[in-house]
């Protein structure tokens, strides 16, 4: 199978294990992923409120650019990439003002977008086009005993009419992933709660708290780790672990690996080839996972 | 002769209705009721045979069961909808299951049933004075308003909020910031702030922008509006009158550092460069004691990865000039 | 500029017009357009609409037509119909040669509709 | 029991009890909203379609405002009071601009003006609009001014009787649903705002709240009823949840089909087909549903698909939405399946173009509570909305100019009287058994679609009458299971049903009574109008158990009666 792959910043950036991750397992199951050509930032979730068309117009290039490479689908494992793309062209297709307004912007650039070309998230595909059966037969080593927290966060699910692809209140493609590896899947109350990653950039205090309540949740629900579908979850829950340690008091961490780790782990791959982060190398080694 | 509309091959099932129940001198528990749906058979309905057939004493509230009275917002299978939006059929076959639940909204003190108090969700639509202030000569009839089409379509969609509270009950910021004034009132706010008829624009700036920033962006507000006014895209726009701003608080600030931070990497390289931003956002200091936990974490390494510009610079700088020059 | 254009052909299809006036939303506001009213002496009358970015659109007030929308599909017009009620039309004109087709074009249509009214009485 | 005083008491926060409110608090007096549901949750919130206005200036060039009152008149079949529909006319273009300058987003021509857009039985096109949400829009925008101002609001309040000192009102009382508390609100002025009723009947687009609350209450004070025998049913309500379709999808080609895949109004209307008015229509396809040739259920299929998917969704987008969201049924594949539902109430509380009733001093009527006869026999598409503002702003000044003139009472109301009544509602919450509300609604919804609906005969509206007189016995019997301080529903549905049981035997009495068809009111044992002997309004007062029925002229302006062609 081939797809092309839009990483995106982050996951070219400071999360860039997720890269790693997804690279190794898809190489595993055979997905050949081609970077989309020349791709550019999708706005990271911010740019529209400062420019709604200039975000609409540089996600149309990327699939524009998908086009151009004969592909229609353009996977992503960052669910704000995705959400940024499927919302540039459910606006453009839904808003014929703002079409207006964008196709003048684009005037004389090299986007020629022709509504072929969507934007997917990584575990769609994987759920849906490999096939829970198809990844089975690529376990190599049960995760048996680890509880796994299967946190879905927001734009992988939300808009529902928009992302499509599951219940946004009743999601399970992260437990089935999960069940696959021999890990126990913790659906837990706040899997689909935000990480509070958007709310940094202006409210840190308030962004940290979303985090905790997140993390506290999969705790009480008696996770050890978690997995997520996002790069910019990624850095809030991983990276900010110790934050929320001492800002909330507490003992505990609740690390949390990009889904493609956890697979990564399943299929015999080390951690070091996945580059799983130091929080969760910890806890996996206590459970004896590494 | 086989009729042609499938509306007409109609196909009923029995249902069993979990409700959530609660009165202030009895509690809460929960009871079941069965009945009989067909394809057509809305929740509202669904509701109303309950309480005429079987149990009068259910409480709900409802009134135009076609989704724009917004009276009967409750929680369906766990999702925050308008019951007479929601076919209990429908709900079966999306859910897997013939069992259908429902609770009263969350974030809203419980009456009785399924009935919520929702002041709260009115104070925050009283704060943003959610009514037009029109100039003096236009209510004294010497002057009309002209309202392009343009900007008709575009109020229109966001003046749609049917004060159902949905979006309030199932808001992650509300519950968590007290000073930032939920997705419905922002949507209403925004609605006046951009309606070129209104007059008072900077008491509404002063009203709506240091809440916009306090938002998450987690587009639930968006998932669960029945009438898809998209309260967290007015929250966005709202944002973008923080430039004409005087006296901005300090998330208005930071917030607009970080934005300004990313909207110029993209120009620059078009890509976001994650440290650069980071730097802009919270001054040297933090960043510096930020670092730590990204020394913890192990992915100091990723920090220090060089991204290279795109090729395609001249698209990106066609796509976001223009925008300043408009 | 445009103006001086709009009013040019307007003369040169026989129309009478007054002179140009802003409009706004509220009285406070900037203008976002220019307006002129005119009339095809006999035949119709109405305004063009000239937006600040460039964009115009010409109104189309008729006694002789019953229902403008009914007929949109057999005006052969340039312009898109944007708008149409009654005897209200409002025609969205790309350049000045559009403007001028269509006014040409809808002063013989009328005249058409007329005698053909006319026959049809005999 | 704890009383509140003001000058004037508004029931109803609907469109045109906001506005009668809006008037009577701008002259500085005391106003206190009394309503069951918060004001946005009002009926009101449900209309379509738009307003009629005619626009000086921003109208068709032929229009003028008798062209308008001409339609009025004869799409009402000449029971209208056209003193009544000319001021409706006349009022109409400077309403729509108030409600454009209090913020409404009227959808717009290129200039930036208010559109316009035709509807059925207009000569010139006249409707405003918000898209397909126009009520909507305008109780928002009513809603948003009059909550900035200096009234009082008692949302969720439910209001049991209006209280009279002889032939002089004196208050209401009502009772905070969340607290179960009565409150005597005492008023020298009370508006019924109340609105439609059109739960009466198993098959209604109108809203669960339509109870006809206000009729019953002004019945049982004493005030009559006028012409409470016309009730309109619109042909085409989606089954099975009765939403409105738009009768513009039938002015866009849409086809109404049998089970049969036929095209049955050909049998019925064989030039006008599928665009008959509204009575024909409803009558043809529940007589094709009485003969065999419907759907199960009880419906027929209005057949869009013919017109192609992006015109349906273009030009009829409602119309699909409704379909797919309610009935779960894609409009560009298959049939929407329709059937009638009553739709609007013409009859209502007596009063004159100032929205006052002369049988008790003080009380004021507006809107679809209120019989103004501007829509006699039927009403037109657009006018309702345009009814709702025009005399609820009208009434709001006569209650203003009433409170001038008016001294209060001397003597205090009878605090026993008061009691009294507030016992009688409990009683149904002390029994300990008798029968459920909601078996008698039942029965009464199915009374009233069957024998006093679209057909009427003779036969039927006695059988009618009996059965609902039977069944209003019973309603004292009530008992309610339910014994909860807090927000107790069961309690105030009791309540509303014994109202609907008051209106019922009005309605059904006066619809006996009146031996012709007109509009609305059809027989099949009087097929013809009879202007030499029914040109004249029904005027009902209930009294015990007996409907007292007398009459009164309509009143004639320009506009001779002639056949209603169309």
């Amino acid at each position: 199978m081939k797809v092309a792959y839009y990483p995106g910043c982050a996951t070219h950036g400071l999360s860039k294990d997720v890269d790693i991750a997804t690279k190794r397992v898809a190489e595993v199951l055979g997905i050949e992923l081609v970077e989309v050509e020349d791709w550019n930032c999708c706005g990271g979730g911010f740019l529209d409120e400062k420019d709604e068309e200039a975000h609409v117009a540089l996600n149309l290039r990327n699939l524009s650019n998908v086009e151009k490479m004969g592909l229609d689908k353009m996977v992503t494992p960052c669910s704000v990439c995705l959400g940024s793309h499927r919302l540039a062209t459910y606006k453009y297709n839904e808003n014929k003002d703002l079409r207006k307004r964008v196709n003048k912007r684009i005037e004389g650039t090299s986007i020629n977008y022709n509504n072929k070309a969507t934007a997917e998230h990584l575990v769609w595909v994987l759920v849906r086009d490999v096939g829970i059966e198809t990844i089975k037969n690529h376990i190599t080593k049960q995760l048996t005993g680890l509880k796994v927290g299967s946190y879905y966060g927001c734009q992988m699910l939300r808009p529902e009419q928009i992302m499509g692809f599951e219940l946004s209140f009743k999601p399970h493609s992260l437990q089935d992933l999960i069940s696959v590896t021999g890990a126990t899947p913790v659906p837990f109350p706040m899997m689909t709660a935000c990480c509070g990653f958007p709310l940094m950039g202006s409210n840190p205090k308030g962004g940290l708290k979303l985090a905790f309540n997140v993390l506290n949740s999969a705790k009480t629900s008696g996770a050890d780790i978690m997995i997520h579908p996002c790069s910019l979850c990624h850095l809030q829950l991983d990276t900010l672990q110790d934050k929320v340690k001492s800002e909330f008091k507490v003992s505990w961490t609740l690390p949390a690996i990009y889904v493609t780790q956890l697979l990564g782990l399943s299929f015999g791959l080390s951690p070091e080839e996945l580059g799983i982060g130091n929080y969760a190398k910890e806890i996996l080694k206590q459970k004896g996972v590494i | 002769m086989e009729p042609k509309s499938s509306a007409i091959r109609n196909e009923e099932k029995e249902i069993i209705v979990k409700v959530k129940r609660f009165s202030p001198d009895k509690g809460e528990w929960w009871q079941e009721y069965k009945l009989t749906v067909d394809r057509f058979t809305q929740m509202t309905e669904v509701l109303r045979r309950i309480k005429t057939e079987q149990d009068p004493s259910l409480s709900y509230r409802a009134a135009c069961h076609m989704a724009v009275c917004g009276s009967c917002g409750m929680k369906i299978n766990g999702a925050p909808m308008l019951a007479c939006k929601t076919l209990a059929l429908q709900l079966i076959n999306e859910y897997g299951s013939n069992v259908i639940t429902l609770e009263p909204m969350e974030w809203f003190p419980r009456v009785k049933d399924l009935v919520v108090d929702l002041d709260d969700f009115y104070e925050r639509m009283y704060k943003v004075k959610p009514r037009l202030y029109p100039s003096k000569e236009v209510l004294d009839g010497k002057a009309e308003h002209r309202l392009v089409p343009e900007d008709q379509r575009e109020l229109w969609k966001f003046a749609q909020c049917i004060w159902c509270g949905l979006c309030v009950s199932s808001c992650p910021s509300v519950k968590n910031d007290p000073e930032f004034l939920g997705p419905a009132a922002h949507a209403k706010g925004y609605r006046f702030l951009a309606d070129p008829r209104d007059t008072i624009t900077e008491e509404r700036m002063k009203i709506l922008i240091d809440s916009s920033w306090r938002c998450t962006y987690c587009y639930q507000c968006f998932n669960v509006c029945p009438r898809d006014i998209e309260p967290v895209t007015t929250i966005k726009k709202t944002r973008a009158w923080s430039s004409k701003m005087k006296d901005k608080t300090k998330v208005v600030e930071t917030g607009e550092k970080h934005v300004n931070a990313i909207a110029d990497t993209i120009r620059r390289s078009g890509k976001l460069l994650e440290a650069e931003v980071y730097l802009r956002t919270y001054g040297l200091v933090q960043a510096m004691t930020d670092m730590v936990f990204m020394i913890k974490s192990g992915r100091m390494k990723y920090a220090l990865i060089k991204e290279v510009p795109i090729k395609g610079l001249n698209d990106i700088e066609k796509i976001m000039t223009l925008g300043e020059n408009e | 500029m445009e103006t001086k254009k709009i009013e040019e052909i307007l003369k040169s299809e026989g129309a009478k017009f007054k002179d140009w006036y802003d409009v706004r939303e509220t009285p406070e506001r900037r203008p976002f357009a220019k307006e002129l009213e005119y009339e095809v002496p006999g035949l119709f009358n109405g305004k063009v609409h000239l937006r600040n970015n460039g964009d115009f659109y010409i109104f189309i007030v008729s006694k002789d037509v019953f229902n403008w929308k009914a007929k949109v599909k057999e005006l052969k017009l340039k312009g898109e119909v944007v708008d149409a009620a009654g005897g209200l039309m409002w025609i969205y004109e790309e350049n000045y040669d559009w403007l001028r087709d269509d006014i040409k074009f809808l002063k013989d249509y009328i005249k058409q509709l007329r005698e053909s009214l006319q026959h049809q009485k005999h | 029991m704890e009383k509140l005083s003001y000058d004037a008491i508004v029931l109803g926060a609907g469109l045109s009890g906001l506005m009668a409110a809006h008037e009577i608090g701008r002259d500085g007096f005391k106003v206190a909203i009394i309503s069951k549901v918060f004001p946005t949750r009002s009926h009101s919130s449900s209309a379509e379609g738009g307003i009629a206005a005619y626009i000086p200036g921003n109208s068709d060039p032929n229009d003028d405002p008798d062209y308008m009152t001409y339609d009025t008149v004869k799409g009402g079949d000449y029971l209208v009071d056209q003193d009544a529909a000319e001021l409706l006319s006349a009022k109409s273009g400077e309403i729509a601009m108030t409600m454009e300058r209090w913020g409404t987003l009227f959808n717009r021509q290129p200039d930036g003006r208010v559109a316009v857009r035709y509807f059925g039985g207009q000569t010139y096109p006249r409707t405003r609009f918000v898209g397909d949400k126009t009520g909507m829009a305008l109780l928002h925008t009513i809603y948003e001014r009059t909550s900035g101002l200096d009234v009082d609001f008692y949302n969720e309040w439910f209001a049991l009787d209006l209280i009279k000192d002889g032939d002089r009102v004196r208050g209401i009382i009502a009772m905070q649903m969340k607290s179960m508390t009565p409150v005597f609100f005492e008023a020298k002025a009370v508006v019924m705002a109340t609105g439609g009723m059109g739960m009466l009947y198993r098959h209604s687009t109108n809203s669960y709240i339509n109870t006809g609350d206000g009729y019953a209450m002004a019945l049982r004070a004493g005030a009559a009823l006028k012409d409470p025998e016309f009730v309109q049913f619109h042909p085409t309500a989606l089954y099975p949840s009765d939403i409105l379709i738009s009768e513009a999808a039938r002015g866009e080609g849409a086809v109404l089909i049998n089970n049969k895949g036929e095209r049955f109004m050909k049998r019925y209307a064989p030039n006008k087909l599928d665009l008959a008015p509204r009575d024909i229509a409803s009558r043809s396809i529940l007589t094709e549903v009485k003969e065999g040739r419907g759907f199960p259920g009880g419906f027929v299929g209005l057949d869009l698909t013919h017109l192609g998917p992006d015109y349906i969704k273009e030009r009829l987008a409602l119309a699909y939405e409704a379909a797919k969201s309610f009935s779960g049924i894609d409009a560009t594949v298959e049939p929407i399946p329709v059937r009638p539902a009553q739709h609007y109430y013409m009859g209502g509380i007596d009063v004159d173009i100032t929205g006052t009733n002369h049988d008790l001093r003080g009380l004021f009527a507006a809107g679809e509570a209120a019989c103004v006869s501007v829509h006699g026999a039927n009403r037109l598409g657009s006018n309702s909305l345009l009814e709702t503002l025009v005399f609820g702003r009208e009434t709001g000044k006569t209650v203003a100019s009433f409170l001038k003139s008016t001294t209060s009472p001397s003597s205090s109301v009878d605090e026993g009287e008061l009691e009294k009544l507030v016992n009688d509602a409990y009683s149904f919450v002390k029994s300990e058994s008798g029968v459920h509300f909601g078996e008698i609604q039942n029965k009464l919804r199915d009374v009233m679609w069957d024998k006093v609906g679209v057909f009427r005969e003779e036969n039927g509206m006695i059988e009618a009458v009996k059965e609902v007189k039977e069944l209003r016995q019973q309603t004292s019997k009530m008992y309610v299971n339910d014994k909860s301080k807090t927000y107790n529903t069961e309690f105030f549905n009791a309540l509303e049903l014994r109202n609907m049981m008051d209106l019922a035997i009005v309605i059904s009495s006066a619809a006996l009574n009146r031996k012709e068809s007109r509009g609305a009111h059809y027989r099949l044992d009087y097929t013809q109008r009879d202007d030499e002997n029914w040109l004249k309004h029904t005027i009902s007062y209930l009294r015990g158990n007996t409907v007292e029925i007398g009459y009164k002229p309509v009143k004639m302006t320009k506009w001779k009666p002639e056949l209603r062609v169309y």
